[in-house]
């Protein structure tokens, strides 16, 4: 046994649909302590990632070990018990049910063994979403809707947390405001796996980036180095984009 | 004279009234913007100058016409067309299929390929997608195939709500490129509403700032970058109090 | 005048499909109790103890559904307090009624012979649940004797030899697989080498089943019940040419010759139990005019309202000899030792200790190439069911 | 593997809801909202002067035949409330459920005729047969959704009148089979029709019950979830394949109750009473009372069974008449009648109902 | 052998009816998202109508165009008054349509009664071709249903209005920003695919009688084919018949008869489970809630 585990574990992870090969061999650490971001072209394979990670599509190849335990292809929810929890990049809810009931929801199934969280109050109360708990999730403008993601995946009680494209659709002030709510979370226990195409953020949030392209790890570090780095720069940012940190 | 002017106009779903007192103009090869926050009426408001919500009062002129009865279908004929917000692609249709739906409505017949053409060179992904279910394209790829749907209607003006959404940094700085040969290639106008300020400010050239359903600035992009009901709004570093913890002070 | 204030009203329920799949069977149990009430009530009514009472009908839509059925029931036994109910026309809907009747010791006249599978010795006991139930068909045997023994000698003459190979075309409801059972029994009496086809109930298209048939190389071809699915599929096995000769059972040649029908092979028909179209019997054909005369429809089955109306004026003369409206045992009794010479057979009526009445079916042979050419003959049943059939 | 089924991409699934998001919104104009609970007190006094109701029914001198059809509606509102929660809670509809009925219903009647078990002792082996069927049959909403399953159950219910009918003497074939009367229990002899009405009533009490409560539990959240939105439901760690087939059991329990509850008070039964007909007209009643509420089935049941009694026009015109109903029904009340009633308490009382005019055309009709 | 290949003939000519049923209600129900359970009762006034025409003296192939016209306008009708308002809940659509299926019946009945009518055929021929016999009336039913499904199959799938109409269900919304004027498709589709089903139904009381009730059986064959064949895909509404149609006279022919219903219900049932999208794919359609 290695002396130090992370947390999750991707080895030589593969996903091909058909022809299209969108995870080639993806290699990757992640520790509930820290904030570690995921970025790269569109279609480079992040989303794909995620979903082979928590289940909602079979790996093709590879590995993943959640907590030294390997969960590959073990079904979502199973993969969702282990605390191992996602948001999607189109925001999603049960659109027809209200705000409340769809953090309950979520509460309810993250109290087996133990959660984190009194009341699903107090999860709308740390999201920001305390006012609108009556309104229907169908009818939420979008940023409430991103929120509400975000609220659902905590009420389970995660212990990392892979969200995707959380920061899409906000305004640079609501951007802020769900980074600082964000980055309550490792401190408190909930490791946080993020992909954004917003660099202003993603360098204030992240500890660490990682970035695929075409299936494919490129390049991994400190966010200033990676966005630093010429091939980052080339195929992401565009040569003249001026680099991440503000 | 304006291409489109909104006037007045009251929009709401059921109970919920949304947009109250809406008055804007855009003019023939303009871009403009609406910016605001989260649910502050914007797509409600492109919806209704698209057709698909009525409004409950006020009217829709284009070209001089009152168009505000009209579907959406009538107007998208007209060459008011909308690329709506969070994509909305044909999911079981090939990305060619969603293009040529996009030219629905055109009578030029001939010239259709040749604007696939000129898609598949802004986004070179839909080229190698072409043939594939639009369903199974990744969420960026998804955006570019409303934006190229959306062109291909060649439309007298162009209705776009959060293009940048979910884009890629390269491509968002691609898209300022494209919004812009909108106006010179296709003379055509825009209306953008954008969270992604940077963009919106870079190509839009009139702007209008809107709150809880109404305008609460109007303006050339100078005069707005300069009001402060922008600057609290908007683009200030300030939280919104309502809306979420203020950052933990470092 | 004085006496007409003094006459009293003897409630009598009626149940039928008035609505629903089984209207046309519906129909002749209303049409007869409203042609047997108005004669009974036009010549005086019925005396009973010094009084006279003149029938009055309660008639129910069952809608073709059994929670109407009983809720009918309910409403005429208990809220209206009936002395005795006409209905249904099917089997499922006459025993869950008689479960409401019974224990209130109210008769009911019912038209389903394939009651005779429950009509046993401890049901009609005096507490039994069928004692005050009475069935308006013959035992099935019996009509299958009879039928098959006057197909048989009509068409025999007609073949180049005689038929030995008979296939019974039948639709596989509960009257359908009852009444076949008995009948294949009765052509194998016969000397027949029987096969059994039967058809989903809501069949239309029948040419698969019909050329399967063919394939067969049949004598005859029986179709039996129902009637009304008889009509779909015989003209397509007229198309097809799948027999050289037929047999169309409860398919009256008043409705023959109504539709047209040609056929270039012998064909036999048969009524249930004398038929409207042709009849040898006077008083039956004064029946039926009155019959269609107060507005019934004109059915391949609208013969079976015969014994409906038989029993009505059976009924009448039983009350008048108890001379007591309320003793319905005392009517039973009755019923069971009287006999009563209706229209439905020459022979008078006498109900078997199971309450089931003895008559012969008329079968008509249709010549060859006409609509309207028929030749018939009544066969009385066999004394004996045959070997095989336990009569039940 | 074939793409678009089992393999929901990222980019699918996006679509999709993104699709359920829009046609969400739409929907909120015309929708039921049963997730908007009424005032406890409310809710508390309607269930009182409810169950007073039922319980007088039969002292208020309204007849045999009227406490006939109210016995019939209730042991169907009974398996309605299992329908009710399979398509009201967790989205899956079926028109096959009065074969689940007939499941018991025979189940029922087998038992008393192979083995002589009566109502009370063959009760739960008849309930726990028709779960296990409810749950069989099940299997393929696993893989098939909406329409595709509403057809599959359709031909289960056709298939399963063929096998009784060509049961032999099992299953008594077309002719069906009989029962005796419920066992009486000390001092109540359940042949007395009133009886027999508080039999059945107590047990649509329980399903009413049931069904209250498992609304409010963690259990109907968790089935409205599934509805919802499958894929987030997996992805907060429910088991979406286990609940889905879970329900169909749970429906299955009342189908199988309404059954045997049926097959005593009919006392004969027989496949035709179970077929696709009988199940259509159960899936019509949910939708016509509205599935999503607590009265919804209840109020579906009285209408379908007491609308020809009421109109009680000729019986062609009847039926035209009815049809007529229905399609003014579904055009006035969307959300079926029990939102139309709630619409109606929360326009008296000021409070925010939902919308349920102008049946719909993209919020501009 | 020549009652296999008569028995081949059968199933054919019913299966065509069964196509273009089939036809209407993919066309209706995978493109317009309309679930319309009385589309069986449009086929029976359809044959209803033939058979008053025929009557009443009128050639049958003539009766045969106006019975289409008729149910044609029967379906403008229904979904102006009726259907236009369901749009966006399939389920109400549904239960709606069983009320128009209650009235349509009982109007039937109302007017004429509940009695099968039939009209003699038409051609009155049997072509005996190699010692089968083959009904000529079946062959044409064949014939007139080759001639309908190409006509369809090049309207849909070669010209625009088949993509269109195929993004009007996937999004209907969106499908308007595109310019298409979905609420006229979705008429026009219900007009064709009601047209189809008069025509349909004067087929059928060519070949044999129908009664009021006739719809309510034919219905659920109607929707088994359209969803075995894949939602909207009139190819697969063809071979979703054919598969039906063989199964259904190879079983009556060949099976025990008792239960010949129920082999084409199982092969409805596994064909539905082993491939969802349809033997030839298709739409998913719209959602049922
Ligand atoms: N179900 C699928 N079938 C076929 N190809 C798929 C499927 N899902 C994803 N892909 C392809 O896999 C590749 C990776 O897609 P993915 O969604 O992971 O990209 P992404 O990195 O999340 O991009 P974006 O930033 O645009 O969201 C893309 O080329 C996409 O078209
Ligand atoms: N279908 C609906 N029913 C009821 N209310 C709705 C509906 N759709 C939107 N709303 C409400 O209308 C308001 C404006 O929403 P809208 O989507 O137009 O905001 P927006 O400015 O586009 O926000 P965002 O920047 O997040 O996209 C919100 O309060 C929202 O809750
Ligand atoms: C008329 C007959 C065919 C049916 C009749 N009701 C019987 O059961 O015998
Ligand atoms: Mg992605
Ligand atoms: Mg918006």
């Amino acid at each position: 046994m290695e002396a130090r585990m992370a947390a999750l574990e991707v080895r030589g992870l593969r996903k091909q649909f058909g022809g299209v090969v969108a995870l080639n061999g993806i290699d990757l650490d992640i520790d509930t302590d820290r904030v570690v971001g995921i970025v790269g072209p569109n279609g480079s394979g992040k989303t794909t990632l995620f979903n082979v990670v928590t289940g909602v599509h079979p790996a093709t190849g590879g590995t993943v070990l959640w907590q030294g335990q390997d969960i590959t292809n073990i079904g979502a929810h199973r993969i969702a018990r282990k605390r191992l929890v996602r948001t999607f990049q189109q925001a999603m809810s049960f659109p027809g049910l209200t705000v409340g009931e769809n953090v309950r929801i979520a509460w309810e199934q993250g109290r087996r063994g133990g959660g984190r969280w009194a009341s699903p109050g107090t999860i709308l109360d740390f999201v920001g979403l305390a006012p609108l708990g009556r309104a229907i999730a169908g009818s939420l403008p979008f940023g409430s809707l991103r929120r509400l993601g975000l609220a659902v995946a905590l009420g389970v009680s995660p212990e990392l947390l892979l969200l995707d494209e959380p920061g899409a659709g906000l305004n640079d002030s609501e951007a802020q405001a769900f980074a600082a709510v964000i980055a309550q979370l490792p401190p408190q226990g909930i490791g946080v796996c993020l992909i954004d195409h917003d660099m202003d953020m993603m360098a204030d949030l992240c500890d660490r980036l990682v970035v695929l392209d075409f299936g494919t790890k490129i390049a991994e570090g400190p966010p200033a180095e990676v966005l630093a780095d010429p091939k980052v720069r080339e195929v992401y940012l565009g040569p003249d984009k001026k680099a991440a940190a503000s | 004279m304006s291409l489109l002017a909104v006037e007045h106009v009251d929009t709401g779903y059921g109970p919920v009234a949304v947009n109250r007192d809406v008055s804007l103009a855009v003019h023939q090869n303009e871009i403009v913007t609406i910016l605001g926050p989260n649910g502050a009426g914007k797509t409600t408001l492109l919806r209704s100058i698209a057709g698909l919500v009525k409004p409950r009062r006020g009217a829709v002129l284009f070209d001089d016409r009152d168009v505000t009865a009209l579907h959406a279908d009538e107007k998208a004929t007209l060459g008011v067309v909308m690329v709506p917000e969070g994509r909305h692609v044909f999911a079981d249709m090939s990305v060619r299929e969603n293009l040529l739906l996009g030219a629905y409505c055109r009578k030029d017949r001939d010239a259709i390929e040749a604007d696939i053409a000129l898609m598949e060179n802004y986004f070179t992904i839909l080229a190698k997608k072409r043939g594939a279910k639009a369903g199974t394209l990744s969420g960026g790829q998804q955006q570019m195939l409303a934006i190229a749907r959306g062109l291909m209607a060649r439309p007298r003006i162009l209705l776009l709500d959060e293009p940048s959404l979910g884009l890629s940094p390269l491509l968002v700085s691609e898209l300022q490129g494209i919004i812009i040969d909108v106006r010179e290639k296709f003379r055509a106008a825009v209306l953008l509403v954008e969270q992604n300020a940077g963009l919106a400010l870079s190509v839009a050239e009139q702007g209008y700032l809107m709150n809880s359903g109404r305008i609460v600035a109007s303006g050339s992009i100078e005069q707005l970058k300069q009001s402060p009901v922008m600057q609290e709004l908007y683009l200030g570093k300030r939280a919104q109090q309502n809306h979420g913890p203020s950052r933990a002070s470092p | 005048l004085q006496t007409a204030r003094a006459d009293e009203e003897l409630p009598i329920g009626v149940i039928a499909a008035q609505s629903g799949s089984f209207v046309s069977a519906g129909n002749t149990i209303v049409g007869a109790a409203n042609l047997a009430a108005q004669q009974i009530n036009d010549a005086g009514g019925i005396k009973v103890g010094g009084k006279t009472y003149k029938i009055k009908l309660y008639i129910r839509d069952n809608r073709t559904d059994v929670n109407v059925t009983i809720a009918a029931a309910r409403e005429l036994v208990n809220d209206i307090g009936v002395k005795a109910i006409w209905g249904t026309e099917t089997h499922d809907f006459s025993v869950s009624m008689a479960k409401i009747t019974g224990p209130a010791k109210v008769l009911q006249f019912s038209g389903n012979s394939s009651l005779g599978a429950v009509l046993d010795d401890k049901a009609v006991a005096e507490d039994g649940w069928l004692h005050y139930a009475f069935q308006s068909e013959p035992q099935e045997w019996q009509r299958s004797g009879s039928t098959a023994k006057g197909v048989l000698s009509l068409l025999t003459p007609q073949l180049t030899s005689p038929p030995k190979h008979s296939v019974v075309f039948v639709g596989n409801d509960a009257t359908g697989q009852y009444l076949s059972s008995h009948y294949v029994k009765a052509l194998e009496a016969e000397g027949q080498k029987v096969d059994l086809v039967q058809y989903p109930p809501d069949t239309t298209d029948f040419s698969p089943l019909l050329t399967r048939i063919k394939g067969m190389k049949p004598d005859i071809v029986h179709f039996w019940y129902n009637g009304d699915s008889t009509l779909t599929a015989f003209p397509q096995a007229l198309k097809l040419g799948v027999a050289p000769s037929y047999f169309l059972f409860g398919v009256d040649p008043g409705i023959y010759q109504e539709r047209s029908l040609k056929a270039d092979v012998p064909v036999t028909l048969s009524c249930v139990p004398v038929c409207w179209g042709s009849s040898p019997y006077p008083e039956v054909k004064q029946y039926f005019e009155k019959y269609f005369g107060l507005g019934a429809a004109k059915g391949p089955q609208s013969s079976v309202s015969l014994l409906y109306y038989d029993y009505f004026f059976w009924y009448a003369k039983a009350l008048e000899k108890v001379g007591k409206l309320d003793d319905p045992d005392a009517v039973v009794a009755e019923l069971l030792k009287s006999d009563y010479k209706g229209v439905v057979s020459p022979v008078p009526l006498v109900f078997n200790k199971h309450h089931q009445v003895t008559f012969a079916t008329e079968v008509c042979m249709v010549e060859p190439n006409t609509s309207d050419q028929f030749k018939c003959a009544v066969e009385q049943p066999p004394a004996a069911p045959p070997p095989g059939d336990n009569g039940g | 593997m074939s793409m678009p089924v089992t393999d929901n991409s990222a980019g699918k699934t996006g679509a999709a809801t993104s699709r359920t998001r829009v046609s969400h919104r739409l929907a909120l104009l015309t929708a039921d909202n049963a997730s908007v609970p009424l005032p406890a007190s409310v809710q508390a006094i309607m269930a009182i002067l409810l169950a007073v109701l039922l319980i007088a029914l039969p002292w208020l001198g309204l007849g045999y035949r009227f406490l006939s059809i109210a016995i019939t509606t209730l042991y169907m509102a009974i398996g309605l409330y299992g329908l009710g929660l399979q398509f009201g809670q967790a989205g899956i509809m079926s028109v096959g459920h009065a074969a689940l009925m007939g499941v018991g219903a025979y189940a029922s009647a087998i038992l008393s005729v192979q083995l002589g078990l009566g109502f009370w002792t063959s009760l739960p082996f008849a309930m726990a047969l028709s779960a296990i069927v409810g749950g069989v049959i099940g299997l393929p909403t696993l893989r098939v959704g909406g329409q595709h399953y509403i057809i599959i159950t359709f031909c289960f219910c056709a298939l399963f009148v063929i096998v009784l009918t060509n049961g032999g003497a099992f299953t008594g074939s077309a002719t069906g089979l009989d029962v005796g009367s419920v066992t009486p229990l000390p001092g109540i002899n359940f042949d007395k029709l009133s009886n027999n009405y508080y039999l059945v009533l107590a047990a649509l009490f329980l399903a009413l019950a049931a069904t209250y409560l498992i609304g409010i539990s963690r259990y109907g959240r968790t089935l409205r979830a599934i509805r919802e939105n499958e894929q987030l439901a997996r992805s907060v760690g429910i088991n979406v394949d286990l609940h889905k087939l879970g329900v169909l059991m749970v429906s299955g329990l009342f189908a199988g109750l309404a059954g045997v509850l049926q097959l005593y008070y009919l006392r004969h039964i027989s496949p035709t009473l179970f077929g696709a007909f009988p199940s259509l007209y159960l899936a019509l009643m949910v939708m016509l009372g509205g599935a999503r509420y607590l009265y919804g089935p209840l109020i579906g049941a009285v209408i379908v069974n007491f609308l020809p009694e009421v109109l009680n026009l000729d019986p062609v015109d009847s039926r035209i008449a009815y049809g007529i109903c229905l399609l003014l029904v579904i055009l006035l009340l969307p959300g079926g009648v029990g939102a139309g009633i709630k619409n109606v308490y929360c326009a008296l009382t000021g409070g925010s109902g939902t919308q349920t005019q102008g049946g719909g055309s993209n919020g501009r009709a | 052998m020549d009652i296999f290949v008569q028995q081949l003939v059968n199933s054919l000519s019913v299966a065509s009816v069964t196509i273009l049923i089939g036809i209407g209600i993919t066309l209706i129900f995978g493109l317009a998202g309309i679930v319309n359970f009385a589309h069986g009762e449009f086929l029976m006034v359809g044959g209803m109508a033939t058979w008053f025409m025929v009557g009443a003296g009128m050639n049958f192939f003539v009766a045969l165009v106006f019975a289409g016209l008729l149910v044609g306008a029967l379906g403008f009708a229904a979904e102006r008054c009726l259907f236009r308002f369901t749009l966006n809940r399939p389920m109400n659509g549904f239960i709606m349509s069983i009320g128009l299926s209650v009235i349509l019946q009982h109007a039937v009945i109302r007017v004429f009664n509940e009695f099968q009518k039939s009209i003699t055929d038409p051609v009155g021929m049997v072509w005996t071709i190699g010692g089968v016999d083959i009904i000529a009336m079946r062959a044409i039913v064949v014939a007139i249903t080759a001639v309908v499904v190409a006509i369809t199959y090049f309207g849909i799938s070669r010209s625009r209005y088949g993509m269109a109409l195929r993004a009007s269900v996937s999004d209907r919304d969106t499908a308007e920003l595109m310019g298409i004027p979905v609420r006229r498709y979705v008429t026009g589709v219900f007009i064709y695919g009601s047209l189809l089903a008069g025509i349909g139904g004067a087929l059928m009381i060519s070949l044999f009688p129908i009664t009021p009730f006739t719809g309510s059986v034919i219905i659920i064959r109607g929707f088994a084919v359209s969803l075995i064949g894949g939602l909207g895909n009139v190819g697969g509404a063809v071979v979703g018949g054919l598969v039906l149609g063989l199964v259904d006279g190879l079983s009556a022919g060949y099976g025990y008869p008792e239960w010949t219903d129920a082999y084409s219900l199982v092969v409805m049932i596994l064909i539905l489970v082993l491939r969802p999208q349809g033997l030839l794919g298709g739409t998913l359609g719209p959602k049922a809630s």
